[in-house]
C-alpha cells in the first residue's frame, strides 16, 4: 500500500496548480472565438486534465497492467459504439433514407427562422409548421 | 455474524482486493457515462442550434465547479497521503473537508438548475436540455454516493481503522471529478 | 468496501468466531455463498416456472386460436402481448442470468479457488436482495393498470415510451425499472466474481489451474460489466420519456428511436455470450470428468472464449439489418458477425477432441453435457443464416430466428443449468440422485425440445413472423400443414413442461432420501470435490486446500487411479 | 429451391437470388455440420468406457492432434468467406442499389393499418390524382416500384414474403426501396415488427396485376379520387423531400 508513499504533500498541490492553469486556459480559449482553438482548448485540456489525475491523484500508473488495458478496452469499446450508431443517429440522411424533420430543422435553423432561444422551437415544431404546405 | 472470510485478505492478482473492485466499479461506470455522452455527442454534432441552446448555460458557474471538484480532489488525495502515514485524524478532517467540496459542488448546482427551470429551460423543453439534466443529474448522483460513503469512511478512520478504505474512496471520488472534467466542456464552454 | 480488513493480513490471523447463528441469518439474511447461491437458483428457478407457464398460455393460444386456455383463459392480444414480452425478458434476466452466473458463480467460484467466501459477503447479499426486489417488480407490473408490458423484450420506442401507443402506461415503466434494478445486482455481483476468482484464489493456483468453469463466469462478468452501461444510461433516458416526456427517443421532438435500438443492442448481444460462457464452463468440467480426459487445449478454449467476447463487441447491429439502419453498415456487421463463427468452431471442434480417446460414460450430467453440445451445434449454424445480411432481408423477425436463438438459450439457460445441477447435487446437499430418474426426464426434455423448435424453422422459412398472437388472419399462414406443426409444438411443449415434474421429483425425494454422497463421487480433481458435501461454513474448516496441479489431470499416465485432485501433493 | 416448397410463390425479381443465398448457405454451413455430427456421435459410441482400459492422455497441445483443428478452419473460413460475398451481393442489390423507378407508391404505417398510396394516371405521387387505399396495395406485373416508407406512430415492418422483402417502418424517418413483381395474383402483406396491440391485426394483401388489368384500374380509380378531390393525407413531410 505504501508503493507511492513517496510524495510529499507538496507534490499533489503542486498538481493541484497544474490543473487550476489548465482550467483556465480551457476557460478563456472560447472567447477567441476560432472554432480549432476551442476544440483544442475544451477538449484536448480536458484530455490533459483527466490523465492528470489519474495518473498523480489515482495512481493508475502503479496498479497492475491489467487496470490499465480495462479502462482503455472500456474507451475502445465507448468510440466503437459511437462509430456504430452515428451513422444512424448522427445522420439526418443516409442511403435510401432521410429524416425529414431534421432535414426540415436544420433549414430553418440555417434560415434563421428558430432561434436558439433558451426553450427555442424544437424540431418537431419546426416541422410542424413544414408538414403544412 | 461471522468474521470476515480468508478470501478477504489474499490478494493473488498482486492488487490488494478493495483496490481492484474499485477500478472494476470504475470500468463499469465509464461504459454508462460514456453511453450517455456519446449519445449527446451524437445529437449535438448533428444539431448546429444546439450551439446556441448550449449558449444558455452559464460558464462561470461551470468554471466554479470544477474548481470546487478539482479542490476537493486534492483534499481527497491528500487525506490518502495522511492515511498512508498512519495519521487517522488528519485523513478524517482531509475527507470532511472533500465532503465539504462535494456539497458546495451540489449546492452550486442546484442554484444554477434552479435559475435555468424557472426561465424556462427545464428537462423537457428540448433534447439538449433533456441530455444536460440527464448527464449532468446522474453525475450528481455520483456525487452524492461518494460523499455518502465518504462520511462512513472518515468516521472509521478517526479512530486510526480501516484507513486503506481512505484510498479507496479516494480513487473514486477522482473519477467521479474526471467525468466532470468531460461534462464541463461539453456541457458549458463547447459552442 | 463495506467488509474490507488491512491487506497483507496472513490468512491464520483471520479466524471464524464459531458462535451459533440465528435462522434469518442463515437463510433469510444469509452472508455465507453458498447459501446466497441456493437463494438465486430457487428464485431463478421459480421464474422459470412463470417464463414455462406464459409460454404454454401463448402456445396453446397459437395451436388452438380463441381457445379457453386452462389455467390463463382466453388470451386476448394485450395478453398475449404481455405474455410473449415477459417470457423473453423472465426467461434471459431472471432465469439464465441468476441460475447460470449468479448460482453457479457464488456456490462454485469460492469452492473451486479454495476460498472460504466470497470476498465481498455483504456486497454479494445486497446484489441477491436487489435482484429478488427487481424479481418482485416485473412480476408486479401483471397487477398494475393496463397489464403488463407488451412491447416485446427489446422494447423498442416509441411503442415503450408512449402509453398511448403501448396502452400499458406504468406496465412499461415496471418492466424497465425491474431490468435497471437486475442489472444493478448483477454488476454488483459480477464485481464480486471477478475479485474473489481474481483475489482470493487457492495458494499455488496459477491462472492456468482454474477450472474452466470459474474462468467463463469471471469472462462472462466481465463482458456483462463492459456492454450493460450504455443500456443502463439508455433505461434512464426511456424511463424519462415516459414519466417526465423527455424526448430522447421521439422523433417528432428531435429524438431517435434507433438509438435506443443500438443502446440495447450494445448490450444485447454480449449479454448471448454472458449466458453462454457459463454453460460452456460447465459442460467443459462435466465433460472432463466422465470422458475422464484431460481438456483438449485448455488454452486453446480460454482464448476463443475471449476472442468470441470481445468480438461480441462489434457484431451487435445484425439484430437490426432491416430495422432501419444505413444499410452500408450491414455490410460490416455482417462480416464481424461471420467473424465470430471461427472461435465459436473453435470451441465445439476442441469440445468435440476431447472426447477422443476419453473414457465415456453417459451418466445424467453427462447426458445432458452431450446434449448441451449437439443442440447448441444446431443453435450456432442457424445462425449463420441470419448473420447473412441478404438473406436476414427475408428471415428477419420470423420463426425461424425464434427457433434459432431457441436453440442456443434453451441449451444455455436449461441442459447447462441440469448438467451442472445434476453434476453438483452431490455436493450441494449430500445425496446422490436417482439416475434412471435423471435419464427419464433427460429423454423426455430433450425429444420434445427439439419437436418444439424443429417445425418453428420450417414456420419461420415459409414466412411466419414472430409476436402476431393469431396466424389465421393470414390466409398464407393458415394453411392446414402450417397448423398441425403448431399443434405439434405446443404438444410437445406440454410434455416437455410436465416432464419437468419428474425432476422436481427426483431432485426433493433425493434430497430427503437418496444415498449419500461421499466428498468426492465422481472422482474429479477439482478443489470443491476436497470439502464436505454439502460444505459447512468456511467450506473447510480444518484449513484451506493448497493447489498444486491444473484442474484436468484425468488418467495421468504416471498414475494408477485415473484422477490426480488438484491438492494432492506431487 | 427450399424456399419455393414452403412459400405460395417467389414474386419478385430478387426473390430467386435469397431463395439460392439460402440453399447456398444451407449446404455450406449443413456439411461441417454433418461432419461434426459425425464425429461427435462416433467419439462418443467408440470411447464408451470398458473396464480395464484407461483413457488416453492429450494435453491438446500435441502438433499431430492440433493440425486436425486447425485444419479443419480452413474449409469454415472459405464457407464463411463465400456467404459473405454473396450476402453483401444480394444485400446491396435489394437495399443500397436504387435501380431507375418506372413507378412509385407511398406506404405509410399506423397502429393498426396500411395506407398505400399509388401514383395515379400521371404516374407522379403527391398529385391529386394519386389512389389512396387502405390495406390493399395494388402494382403491375414486370414495373419497378419505388416505395417510400413512412410510420405515423411507432415502428411497423412492411414484410411481403413473396416478395422476400422486409423494411422497418421508422417514425420521423421516410425509407426508399424498390420492388419489381414479376408473377400475378393475390398476396400477404404483413406486419413483421411489434407495434402494440393490433400488431396481429394488421393483414394487408398485395394485388398484383397484368400491367392491362393495372391501368384499367388506375383509370378508373383515378378518376374517382379527382372527383372526390380527396384531402392529403398527413404527410410526415416526405413529398418535400422527396422533390429535392
Amino acid at each position: 500500500m505504501s508503493e507511492h508513499a513517496e510524495h510529499g504533500d507538496s507534490h499533489y498541490v503542486k498538481i493541484w496548480a497544474y490543473l487550476l492553469v489548465l482550467l483556465a486556459i480551457s476557460f478563456v480559449g472560447p472567447m477567441l472565438e476560432i472554432q480549432w482553438v476551442t476544440l483544442i482548448t475544451a477538449f484536448g485540456i480536458a484530455v490533459v486534465k483527466a490523465y492528470m489525475v489519474a495518473v498523480n491523484f489515482m495512481h493508475i500508473n502503479l496498479t497492475p497492467r491489467f487496470v490499465i488495458y480495462t479502462v482503455t478496452t472500456t474507451l475502445v469499446f465507448m468510440l466503437l459504439f459511437f462509430a456504430g450508431a452515428a451513422p444512424d443517429v448522427m445522420k439526418s440522411s443516409g442511403t435510401n433514407w432521410v429524416k425529414p424533420a431534421w432535414i426540415e430543422a436544420e433549414r430553418a435553423y440555417e434560415a434563421g427562422e428558430v432561434g436558439g432561444g433558451a426553450h427555442g422551437a424544437d424540431h418537431g415544431e419546426g416541422h410542424g409548421e413544414a408538414a403544412g404546405h | 455474524m461471522s468474521a470476515r472470510p480468508i478470501a478477504t485478505t489474499r490478494s493473488a492478482a498482486g492488487i490488494p482486493t478493495q483496490r481492484l473492485a474499485v477500478w472494476w466499479i470504475i470500468a463499469s461506470e465509464i461504459v454508462i457515462f460514456g453511453g450517455v455522452l456519446g449519445s449527446y455527442i451524437m445529437h449535438r454534432l448533428a444539431h448546429g442550434i444546439w450551439a446556441d441552446y448550449a449558449a444558455n448555460t452559464n460558464p462561470w458557474i461551470g468554471l466554479t465547479n470544477t474548481f470546487i471538484l478539482l479542490t476537493s480532489s486534492l483534499f481527497a488525495v491528500l487525506a490518502h497521503q495522511a492515511a498512508e502515514r498512519g495519521d487517522g485524524k488528519r485523513a478524517a478532517n482531509l475527507l470532511y473537508l472533500t465532503c465539504l467540496g462535494g456539497a458546495m459542488f451540489l449546492c452550486v448546482k442546484g442554484y444554477e438548475w434552479s435559475y435555468e427551470i424557472s426561465h424556462g429551460m427545464t428537462i423537457t423543453a428540448n433534447t439538449f436540455w433533456s441530455f444536460y439534466y440527464t448527464a449532468a443529474g446522474i453525475h450528481a448522483l455520483h456525487v452524492i454516493a461518494g460523499c455518502i460513503i465518504m462520511l462512513f469512511v472518515a468516521e472509521t478512520a478517526k479512530k486510526n481503522l480501516e484507513l486503506h478504505r481512505v484510498e479507496i474512496i479516494g480513487i473514486y471520488w477522482h473519477f467521479v471529478d474526471v467525468v466532470w472534467i468531460f461534462l464541463f466542456p461539453l456541457l458549458y464552454i463547447a459552442k | 468496501m463495506a467488509e474490507s480488513i488491512p491487506v497483507g493480513h496472513a490468512d491464520e490471523h483471520a479466524d471464524h468466531d464459531h458462535h451459533e447463528m440465528t435462522f434469518s441469518e442463515k437463510y433469510i439474511f444469509p452472508l455465507d455463498h453458498k447459501m446466497i447461491a441456493m437463494q438465486y437458483m430457487f428464485t431463478g428457478m421459480f421464474m422459470a416456472l412463470i417464463g414455462g407457464f406464459f409460454s404454454y398460455a401463448f402456445r396453446m393460444q397459437l395451436a388452438f386460436p380463441g381457445m379457453n386456455v386452462p389455467g390463463w383463459g382466453v388470451v386476448s392480444p394485450n395478453d398475449y402481448n404481455a405474455l410473449v414480452t415477459n417470457h423473453g425478458t423472465i426467461m434471459i434476466f431472471w432465469v439464465a442470468m441468476p441460475v447460470l452466473i449468479a448460482a453457479f458463480g457464488n456456490y462454485l467460484i469460492p469452492l473451486m479457488i479454495g476460498a472460504d467466501d466470497m470476498v465481498f459477503p455483504k456486497i454479494n447479499r445486497l446484489s441477491y436482495q436487489i435482484f429478488l426486489l427487481s424479481a418482485i417488480v416485473i412480476l408486479a407490473a401483471f397487477f398494475v393498470e393496463g397489464g403488463a408490458f407488451g412491447g416485446a423484450w427489446t422494447a423498442y420506442p416509441p411503442l415503450s415510451t408512449k402509453a398511448e401507443y403501448s396502452l400499458t402506461g406504468l406496465g412499461s415503466t415496471f418492466w424497465i425499472t425491474a431490468v435497471f434494478l437486475e442489472f444493478v445486482a448483477f454488476l454488483l455481483g459480477g464485481i464480486n466474481f471477478i475479485t474473489t476468482a481474481m483475489n482470493a484464489r487457492a495458494p499455488g493456483m496459477k491462472m492456468w489451474d482454474i477450472p474452466m468453469v470459474v474462468w467463463m463466469i469471471v469472462i462472462a462478468s466481465i463482458l456483462f460489466m463492459l456492454s450493460v452501461g450504455p443500456l443502463l444510461a439508455g433505461g434512464i433516458m426511456m424511463i424519462f420519456d415516459q414519466q417526465l416526456g423527455t424526448a430522447f427517443f421521439d422523433p417528432d421532438r428531435g429524438g431517435d428511436p434507433i438509438l435506443w435500438q443500438h443502446l440495447f443492442w450494445f448490450f444485447g448481444h454480449p449479454e448471448v455470450y454472458v449466458v453462454l460462457l457459463p454453460a460452456i464452463g460447465i459442460t467443459a468440467d462435466v465433460m472432463c470428468v466422465f470422458s475422464r480426459k484431460k481438456l483438449f487445449g485448455y488454452k486453446t478454449v480460454l482464448y476463443t472464449a475471449i476472442g468470441t467476447g470481445v468480438l461480441s463487441f462489434t457484431v451487435w447491429a445484425h439484430h437490426q439489418f432491416v430495422a432501419g439502419i444505413d444499410p452500408r453498415m450491414a455490410n460490416v456487421f455482417t462480416v464481424t458477425t461471420l467473424l465470430i463463427s471461427v472461435p465459436i468452431a473453435e470451441m465445439l471442434f476442441v469440445y468435440i477432441a476431447t472426447l477422443y480417446g476419453g473414457s465415456i460414460t453417459l451418466s445424467t450430467p453427462m447426458l445432458w453435457a452431450m446434449a448441451f453440445i449437439f443442440e447448441f451445434l444446431i443453435g450456432g449454424v442457424t445462425g449463420i443464416f441470419l448473420g447473412a445480411s441478404g438473406n436476414d432481408i427475408y428471415m428477419h423477425d420470423t420463426y425461424f430466428v425464434l427457433a434459432h436463438f431457441h436453440y442456443t438459450f434453451y441449451p444455455i439457460a436449461i441442459i447447462g443449468t441440469y448438467a451442472g445441477f445434476t453434476f453438483w447435487f452431490p455436493k450441494m446437499f449430500g445425496k446422490m440422485m436417482n439416475d434412471t430418474l435423471g435419464k427419464l426426464h433427460f429423454w423426455l426434455t430433450i425429444i420434445p425440445f427439439n419437436m418444439i423448435f424443429l417445425p418453428l424453422f420450417v414456420l419461420g422459412a415459409a414466412g411466419q413472423h414472430r409476436r402476431i398472437y393469431d396466424f389465421t388472419n393470414y390466409p398464407e399462414l393458415a394453411m392446414p400443414w402450417q397448423q398441425d406443426l403448431r399443434v405439434l409444438a405446443t404438444v410437445s411443449l406440454c410434455v416437455m413442461l410436465g416432464a419437468q415434474l419428474i425432476f422436481f421429483y427426483n431432485a426433493i425425494t433425493s434430497w430427503i432420501s437418496g444415498p449419500p454422497a461421499g466428498k468426492n463421487p465422481w472422482n474429479s480433481n477439482t478443489l470443491e470435490w476436497t470439502a464436505a458435501s454439502p460444505p459447512p461454513h468456511g467450506n473447510w474448516p480444518e484449513g484451506l486446500p493448497t493447489c498444486y496441479r491444473g484442474p484436468y489431470e484425468y488418467s495421468h499416465p504416471e498414475r494408477e487411479e485415473d484422477f490426480w485432485p488438484q491438492n494432492e501433493p506431487a | 429451391m427450399i424456399l419455393d416448397y414452403l412459400l405460395p410463390a417467389s414474386a419478385s425479381t430478387y426473390a430467386n437470388d435469397i431463395d439460392v443465398l439460402f440453399d447456398v448457405i444451407t449446404v455450406l454451413v449443413g456439411i461441417p455440420f454433418l461432419v461434426a455430427c459425425y464425429l461427435f456421435f462416433a467419439f462418443l459410441v467408440r470411447f464408451k468406457a470398458k473396464d480395464g482400459e484407461k483413457a488416453m492422455y492429450i494435453t491438446g497441445t500435441e502438433h499431430k492432434y492440433m493440425k486436425w483443428i486447425h485444419r479443419a478452419h480452413i474449409p469454415i473460413l472459405t464457407f464463411d468467406l463465400v456467404i459473405v460475398v454473396m450476402a453483401v451481393n444480394v444485400w446491396y442489390d435489394v437495399k443500397q442499389n436504387l435501380p431507375e423507378q418506372e413507378s412509385a407508391v407511398r406506404v405509410i404505417a399506423q397502429q393498426w393499418a396500411w395506407t398505400f398510396v399509388h401514383a395515379g394516371a400521371d404516374n407522379t405521387l403527391g398529385t391529386a390524382d394519386d389512389i389512396t387505399k387502405v390495406n390493399e396495395l395494388h402494382v403491375s406485373k414486370d414495373t419497378l416500384y419505388h416505395f417510400k416508407l413512412e410510420s405515423l406512430d411507432v415502428l411497423h415492418n412492411f414484410s411481403v414474403p413473396v416478395f422476400r422483402l422486409k423494411q422497418d417502418a421508422i417514425p420521423g424517418r421516410v425509407i426508399t426501396g424498390w420492388f419489381e413483381p414479376t408473377v400475378a395474383g393475390e398476396f400477404d402483406v404483413q406486419c413483421a415488427e411489434i407495434c402494440g396491440i393490433g400488431h396481429g391485426l394488421m393483414p394487408a394483401r398485395i394485388h398484383i396485376k397484368s400491367k392491362g388489368d393495372y391501368a384499367a384500374w388506375v383509370e378508373k380509380e383515378s378518376a374517382l379520387a379527382l372527383a372526390s378531390a380527396s384531402a392529403p393525407l398527413p404527410s410526415s413531410g416526405s413529398i418535400e423531400i422527396a422533390a429535392r
